[in-house]
């Protein structure tokens, strides 16, 4: 991170590099609903019509399976497309597109194109959407080869795994939190790029390791804030991409602490916390010394009711709760 | 001879409607402020302007027609008559809400009244509309399934395929395209290459046009055809209603994008207004009548504020409830999956 | 199982299920692509168009999301739709229908309404059928609360798990495999319903628990052959549903074994696999004396290549190796 | 001035296109040897009867105007050039196929000819068609996208979501609607309300008719003026072709839902003989060169299946190639994603 000035905010870092990489590169060009005059949905898109034109920031209308699958064809031809897609919530009607297509060109026809495109959508829940609008599909994406999967939980990840995903030649499934978009901090300079497969510790520790990704990354340092009142030091990683996984820094913590907990927005069945356990058991077998909490939202459609929604998602009092079960020790009543 | 309601409204039918509209209106206007006051949560999407595309809609169709909305659908629930008071206290997610809290302001359902529910996905309850209006022939009733849904709406692929099945089966379901002329910030010229919708559906040999919906009057009685059509001739119908939405997308778009004389424009030719013309030059109204109707509403819309707030919230053990029909799902986080 | 008489295929089973729904309830009614004049893709629904009409067997245009919608639609009214997707890959274009929709809507509108419907589709690979047709998308399914999700791997199974689906109340994804259609086996009468929920053991065994579904069932069991022959005995379980998930069985077994593996044609990142490992991992992690074994399909998109296809699925050669993993042997090279 | 091939043939493009759809007829029956031979594996979808319909099609294209098809696509492949050895090679599953043996007989590709690939998702590969448009249009160039569908894709929601991109951007893209009257074993009037599928675009406000597609000649003139009007006029178009295959929908399909003198009706006007005719009567070719032609083409169908059966099979450790334009895909069982 080179970047002096100001803290900005996720959203505006996610400005900054489409418009660089805009800048960079005339073969970019952004498409989604209400992209442009009406700047996006959550204003990541703010100013670039008027910068760009419209041949390059692309309103179009309510029709996700198509122009997403437009954004696939214009990148066999090698554009690269950044597609919006409002809310991940929506992607579920461009999952045909996703899945049959984007993941699969380049090794169905034996590498003869490439399809670098990114989808940007941020998802989560916390704001009394309700059941339709609060999905956490990063389990659906990871499942799938072909994807790079990446949720970036900083403004400074969010740019510079930005930047990267415009400049990789594979389908980018590029997953943004709504609850992030407000959260500052500093962010890289033009060329400063964060790679992919590389996780980051954000919070160094040795009791247990706390694996977060995105908006829980936030909710695990809270409840890291907490243990350590307890006496209780531990390590916060951020995998940052989940397509590659950065599994080795990953290990190599578990190795050390003994004691693993996977914190994920989504849900638990056959969800990112089981998946990252799996590995982790595969791993790590021989030095943990209790199974790996997992912490996800509970496994039901999202109620609307702030109560129960807040019961719903993963608070740091259900990741410290986690941590103390992975301890061995009595959670207080 | 049809089993449809008549196009021609009564006079009481019209007072029925004013009032409705007037309810409509009013308790939106409410919702607005419980929302600025942090007692409604997530997305408020008003249909003020739009009273008469719902209420000309709802009067020309018979009690247990099934009808499907989208997120925009205070006004369907209301017309329908649904509880007040169980509508807003399903916008501040108490326990005594039409959906017990769970929905909240975009899932209203009303199963009693034949109100099969608010969606939040655009287009994605067109084809259940179609299954309600399946079910109906399958067991050789006449209702006839009504499904509202937007003009940015009519653009996903999804309504071309119920198109294709309604025409292909002859299934009895009315269209109603509302087309308010934007969806969100887009407006229809930059969302489609005509600006008519009902051609589409012309396409699908449904039949198919395009009324007034500010006037309550011609959207009734469009309505009433299309919905004669599919029961007495056994024909789906498309009606697409030329309306315009005062309000931002939800409480949440401060609306810099529509221009204020354009607003100004459809404001002048409000629905209620109209309507209000039309009931005094008819003499079906009068000043004091009308007065007197709208304490009323005032006094339900203020009972029904009064009801939510004070209605408890939703027990937090309740989580798990509803999500199967099948009694092992208990326990909530992650177990839920796993046999006692 | 009541039935006498001669085996009969995993596709009639099916057959004979539907049609014994259909003659017991009226509600029941069928919907896919060339399921009638055509007798079904794969023959399932062969002579029921003759036998109940156009009302009840009905042939659609190729409409995934908007049949799909139709039937939640049916359903939410009361009626028992059995929507067949031809095959599983096409289900992605449903993906919104299914789990915006179906899933949820008896829990978002407070109970009001449930959705009694069934989804049929058959998935899997082994044909040569490449990228685009030969998914197995369990866990992605499994992930979303408010389905029920069935994997039949025998004609009984098959029947029985139908019919129990056709009169449940709730949405039911219910997959069946194409490499299993052929397979023969005798079948439960009339009132012979197969409860979800129960695990069944189809090989007994104490040296490890080898948990796998649908047509892996056979693969596992192929395995277990081979590695008797060298005195080790396993356990074949097969969970038969994941939603809900029969973990008692699993984990009883696995206490018994201390070792696991896990056979899954899906691919393996958030895949049924990890998922089950991670719930045996908690139930037994006292118990494991080795890592749980996950045997996958590659990480890869199917390609078509017959010798490239093979190599990407699980075979018992693959089972055979995890398990001596699990035991600690070597594979044999 | 137009850039687009002229509507009218020469009478070398008429001899041309008539070798074309005799190396296509006569390259799909020995497919279907290899097929029954157990040398092809997967599904193997026929065009024949097909042939004058994507004949016609890209011999009024641009070897430049890219295309995209579905999975019944070599006739697409053999029409733009690809080495029919290539192709046989892809269909049995050889290193040395178009696609190294990923793909098979349903994912020809041929990036150097712009053929796009054939695609398995009913209806998928129309948008990719689309964007194959936005990219040319986006770079200055003058190229038409084509995609060529079934009737059956058309009842697919996506492709009204393709119509309605088209008309709104006046993106240079032809849809043709290769209506060969059955999806598998659906019927068109089991399919759709209208017998005609056009319609549908043009209330997108498209260009769109319907031609003969078993007239080469025809064909061909449809999609000349089509493509013009995408490429000189920018606005795009949609042409039907109606056709029908001869075979089942696939090798396995027995095909015995079609009435034997339906199929006779149609093989009495076999796009073939129709056009041998033609050629003859105009004196573009005579017996003697025709059989000439004929041998040549067995022979070239000959060389494909002896190079495609000769030819490697794809090492087992190349698995996991290509999955990725990167590189850290290496090993392919579930660490794949992990770092080395
Ligand atoms: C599939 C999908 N895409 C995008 C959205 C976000 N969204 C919500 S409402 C809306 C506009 C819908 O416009 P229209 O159908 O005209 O209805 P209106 O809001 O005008 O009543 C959009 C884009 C959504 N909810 N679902
Ligand atoms: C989304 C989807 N649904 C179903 C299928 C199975 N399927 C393959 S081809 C086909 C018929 C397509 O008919 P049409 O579009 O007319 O093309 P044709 O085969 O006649 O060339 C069907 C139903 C599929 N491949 N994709
Ligand atoms: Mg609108
Ligand atoms: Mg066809």
């Amino acid at each position: 991170m080179s970047a002096e000035g100001a803290d900005i905010t996720y959203r505006d870092a996610l400005n900054q590099a489409l418009r660089e990489e805009m800048l960079r590169d005339e073969s970019v060009f952004l498409m989604g609903e209400d992209i442009g005059r009406f700047d996006g949905a959550f204003k990541v898109t703010r100013g670039l019509l008027a910068e760009f034109g419209e041949e390059r920031v692309v309103d179009t209308p309510i029709t996700e399976a198509g122009f997403t699958g437009l954004g696939i064809g214009a990148a066999m031809a090698g554009l690269r497309p950044v597609i919006e897609i409002m809310t991940v919530n929506f992607a579920l009607v461009a999952m045909d597109q996703i899945i049959s297509n984007a993941s699969k060109i380049r090794y169905m026809f034996g590498g003869q194109v490439s399809v670098p495109m990114v989808i940007r959508m941020p998802g989560g829940a916390g704001h009394q959407l309700s059941a339709q609008h609060s999905h956490s599909l990063e389990a659906m994406f990871t499942h799938v080869p072909g994807l790079k999967v990446v949720v970036p939980a900083t403004p400074e990840d969010a740019k510079g795994l930005l930047k990267t995903a415009i400049r990789d030649d594979d389908p980018v499934i590029f997953l943004e939190s709504e609850g992030l978009y407000g959260k500052k901090g500093p962010v890289g300079g033009e060329d400063d790029l964060v790679p992919f497969g590389q996780a980051v510790v954000r919070r160094a520790g040795d009791a247990c390791t706390v694996i977060a990704h995105s908006r829980m990354v936030w909710v695990a340092l809270a409840a890291a804030e907490q243990l350590a009142k307890q006496g209780i030091e531990v390590e916060v990683i951020d995998p940052r991409t989940f397509r590659p996984l950065d599994l080795g820094t990953l290990a190599d913590s578990v190795q050390r602490t003994s004691r693993a907990v996977v914190v994920d927005e989504g849900w638990p069945e056959c969800g990112i916390a089981a998946g990252i356990a799996a590995h982790l058991y595969e791993a790590c077998f021989d030095w943990l010394d209790a199974p790996i909490g997992r912490v996800n939202s509970a496994d039901v459609p999202m109620p609307y009711a702030r109560n129960l929604e807040q019961a719903a998602i993963p608070q740091p009092h259900d990741v410290v709760a986690a941590v103390l079960a992975a301890m061995g020790r009595q959670v207080p009543a | 001879m049809s089993n449809s309601p008549p196009p021609a409204p009564t006079t009481d039918d019209m007072r029925g409607m004013f009032r409705t509209m007037t309810l409509i209106r009013r308790f939106e206007e409410r919702a607005s402020e419980e929302y600025m006051a942090g007692r409604i949560g997530g997305f408020l999407h008003l249909a003020i302007g739009e009273e008469a595309a719902v209420v000309g809609t709802v009067s020309a169709l018979r009690p247990d027609d099934p009808l499907t909305s989208t997120y925009r659908e205070h006004g369907q629930a209301l017309a329908r008559g649904s509880d007040p008071r169980r509508i807003m206290a399903e916008l501040l997610g108490r326990a005594t809400g039409l959906c017990g809290g769970r929905g909240g302001s975009m899932h209203l359902m009303d199963r009693e009244r034949s109100f099969y529910g608010g969606y939040g996905i655009v287009g994605g309850a067109v084809p259940l509309a179609l299954g309600l209006a399946w079910a109906a022939r399958y067991r050789g009733g006449d209702q006839v399934a009504v499904t509202m849904f937007g003009e940015g709406a009519a653009n996903q692929g999804v309504v071309s395929e119920c198109f294709n099945m309604a025409g292909l089966w002859d299934l009895p379901i009315v269209f109603l395209i509302l087309n308010n002329q934007y969806g969100m910030g887009t407006p229809v010229e930059r969302a489609a290459p005509t600006e008519d919708f009902y051609p589409r559906a012309t396409a699908y040999d449904i039949h198919s046009w395009k009324v007034d919906g500010m006037d309550v009057l011609a959207v009734r009685a469009a309505v009433a055809e299309a919905a004669r059509l599919a029961r007495d001739e056994r024909r789906p119908a498309c009606v697409e209603l030329l309306a315009y939405r005062y309000r931002g997308h939800s409480m949440s778009d401060p609306d810099t994008v529509r221009a204020a004389d354009e607003k100004e424009r459809w404001q002048a030719r409000d629905p209620l207004m109209t309507f209000e013309r039309v009931l005094l030059g008819e003499g079906i109204m009068d000043a004091g009548t009308i007065a007197e109707m709208r304490a009323e509403v005032d006094g339900v819309v203020d009972d029904a504020t009064a009801f939510a707030r004070e209605s408890p919230e939703v027990p937090v053990d309740q989580l798990a409830q509803n999500v199967y029909a099948s009694p092992w799902n208990d326990d909530a986080r992650g177990s839920a999956l796993v046999r006692a």
